[in-house]
Formats: structure tokens, C-alpha cells, sequence
């Protein structure tokens, strides 16, 4: 299964990329793709908090990723 | 409201657009540029955001505002791009009938933003330009 | 800056005299007048001054607060007089490095000002005017 | 000795005065003028919270009136 992925701030200066298509197994938990990303880059391997957002919000470690889902990989937020 | 823009607000503006005439008192915090970072002189500042999120985690934390401290209104602002010292950064406004609510729902506000909206900062420093990122800073590629 | 004055305030122009360009917020409480009080409909209100202690509370109340919090600057101004319902009453503005600092002085000072300062409200409701006291409403002559 | 209090708020109403010269002994204490003022006025004497500022500050009860001070009678405070 094909998911996009987007990175935002210093992860996407460390991936060089903003987004990508990951091909990961049919019933790849959030936990899951989080140490497929882990595994492609080892900056981000490094660091002690990767965030995941599906479709805008943060979900359990154990939910299922759909086809079409909107996957984003981000470091803690600074804003305010 | 909830506006994530790159322009600065009008804070003036803001304040009467929070008034009701069932409120008794308009509370609200203005972050903004600072000149020093963790000790560091800061010239300039420029921040990223995630933006359907940012939207969506906002207008949450406004919703939840409103259920846990019953305020009248609120008004959330935003800003992206390119900063200097001294500039405007957010505005997060709550008007209310009386001084605990307003004081806890705006302070409950920033708080949740500042943990859970996809929004960063990247400060320019004498060392090069470094993300900031939750309340650690992190050296970036220049 | 302590003003005490009839006239209204531009909550816009003394936001940005706050500001410095060390700090990195600014908290701001704004008192309203209110439809309702104590579940009573209010029409209007006036509110009596005795200015010279008002001024030395307020001076007061705002060392301390700078003492205690650090913070960087500090606008209160307080109205007297005859206010329709949704006017300003009271400004209460900080500037500080830290939302701490900010919130935590704001709240100090509007806490110690319905303390200690020598300004009282005359509600107008439909039972008479009436003269608000601490905590309590105590029924005037008319 | 003479000394000028003025009443505010509804002590000024209930007064009739917004201020007035009381004659009072040498040496009388703050406890002193605010137990003659509620002898002058029953509506004063009811009140549980009867605040005396001398020159602007809230003063010790034990401190000593001295002529010229600038003496204000008021029930609480409701500003802000």
C-alpha cells in the first residue's frame, strides 16, 4: 500500500524532502510507518520525539493507517 | 475566530470584537519577537505552519475553552512568515462574564497551543539559524 | 503609566506602548460594564473616585508587581464617571519575557486593585440605583 | 483637636456630608476615630467593614491621628 507522507520544519531540512510515497504493508499501525520513517532516516531515528499526525490530528499508536490517509511527520511545535 | 495569516492584526481591533454586553472583562496575551532566545540574541525570526492542522487544533482548543470555562467569545490570530523584534506573533483573546474564566480559558489557550498546534519557529542567531523546537532549540543545516 | 480619567481608553494604542523589545508577551484584562449583575438587569453604572489614594494604590500595586514577577512594563488607567453598558472600565496591561511573568502579574493586579484601590460602582436597575460594595450590593437612597 | 474626615461612596450618602471636622482628643488612635464616627452615624456603626485611610495608605489601627492628617471614611472597595 502507497501512503504520502509530509514532513514539516527540521524534518524536512533532514530528509531534504517535503512529502513522499511510502510503500508500507496493508494494515500498517501509526506506530508502525512511525518506525518505517525511523528506519529510512537516522536523524529522525534519533530523535527522542517524532510526532504523527493523521488527517490533522493526533492519533493513537495503534491505529490502523488507511489508503488516502494524510500522514505528516513533525518535531515538537514552537509556536505562540 | 481562528485566522492563521501572514499580516500582522489589529489588536484594537480584536478587543471589540470580543466584547458582548453579557461580558464583564476581555482577557488576552500577545506573544511576541523577542531580541534574546535562550540567552541568545535573536535579529529576526521567520515560522512555518502546518496549516489544516493548525486550523483544526485550534478551533478544538477554542471549543474546549468555551465547554470547561463557559466564555462568550474568542478570538485566535496566528502568524507565518518572516518576523522581526518586536512583531506580533499570536493573539489569543476571551472575553467572559467575570475574571476566573477569562483568566484560565486564555491562559488555558496559549498553553494548549503551545503543546499541541503544528507551528514552528526558526530564530535567526549570531551562530546561524535555529529551530526551535517545543522547549528545546535545535542546531539547523544554516 | 497610572491614569484615572473619564474618558475612554484605545486598548490598541496602549497594547503597543507595552511593548519592548525584550519582552516576548504582553497580558492584557480589560474590565467591561455588564448587562446583568448578580442576576439583576443593569442599565448603566457611574462610578466614584477618591483619586488622590487611587493613584498611590495603583503606583503601589504596580511596584509590586514588577518586584514580584519582573515584569517589563506596566499600563493600568481607570474610568469615573457615567459608563453604558459595554464600556471599558478598567485597563490592566503587562509586558514580560515569559506568559508566567504575564498572566501572573496581570491577575495580581486587578486581584489587589478590587482590593485596596478607593473606587466604588453605582449600578442603575430596576429596583434603584445601587451601590456595589466588595462583594456585596448595598441598596441607596434612590 | 480638629481633624477633617471626608466620607465616600454611601458613606457620603448616608452621611449627608462628603466631608467635616470632628473634635477629638490628642493621641486618639485610627481604632479611636472610626469607634466615634460609628457613634455619630447608626448607618455606619451596622456596617461590618468600615475601612479609614489616613494621607492615601491604609494605616496600622494603632496608629496615632495627627492634626492636618487627611483622614477617609469608606465601605468596600468594588472598582475594576
Amino acid at each position: 500500500m502507497k501512503v504520502k507522507v509530509r514532513y514539516y520544519a527540521s524534518f524536512r531540512d533532514v530528509t531534504g524532502k517535503q512529502e513522499e510515497w511510502l510503500d508500507v504493508p496493508e494494515g500498517t499501525t501509526v506506530q508502525g510507518i512511525r518506525e518505517h520513517v525511523r528506519g529510512l532516516y537516522e536523524s529522525i531515528a534519533r530523535r527522542e520525539q517524532v510526532l504523527v499526525a493523521v488527517n490533522g490530528a493526533f492519533p493513537a499508536l495503534d491505529r490502523v493507517i488507511e489508503e488516502g490517509d494524510d500522514v505528516a511527520f513533525f518535531p515538537p511545535v514552537s509556536g505562540g | 475566530m481562528i485566522k492563521i495569516q501572514r499580516e500582522d492584526f489589529d489588536v484594537g481591533g480584536l478587543h471589540a470584537s470580543l466584547k458582548t454586553r453579557g461580558s464583564g472583562c476581555v482577557v488576552t496575551f500577545v506573544g511576541t519577537v523577542r531580541d534574546t532566545s535562550d540567552g541568545r540574541p535573536v535579529s529576526r525570526m521567520s515560522i512555518e505552519v502546518y496549516e489544516g492542522m493548525a486550523r483544526a487544533q485550534l478551533e478544538a482548543i477554542a471549543g474546549e475553552a468555551a465547554d470547561k470555562f463557559g466564555v462568550d467569545r474568542v478570538e485566535v490570530v496566528h502568524r507565518y512568515g518572516d518576523l522581526e523584534v518586536g512583531d506580533n506573533i499570536v493573539f489569543i483573546g476571551v472575553s467572559a462574564g467575570h475574571r476566573d474564566q477569562g483568566f484560565e480559558a486564555c491562559r488555558y489557550m496559549i498553553d494548549e497551543l503551545k503543546k499541541r498546534v503544528p507551528i514552528w519557529k526558526r530564530e535567526y542567531t549570531p551562530d546561524g539559524v535555529v529551530w526551535v523546537e517545543g522547549d528545546r532549540r535545535e542546531q539547523g543545516p544554516g
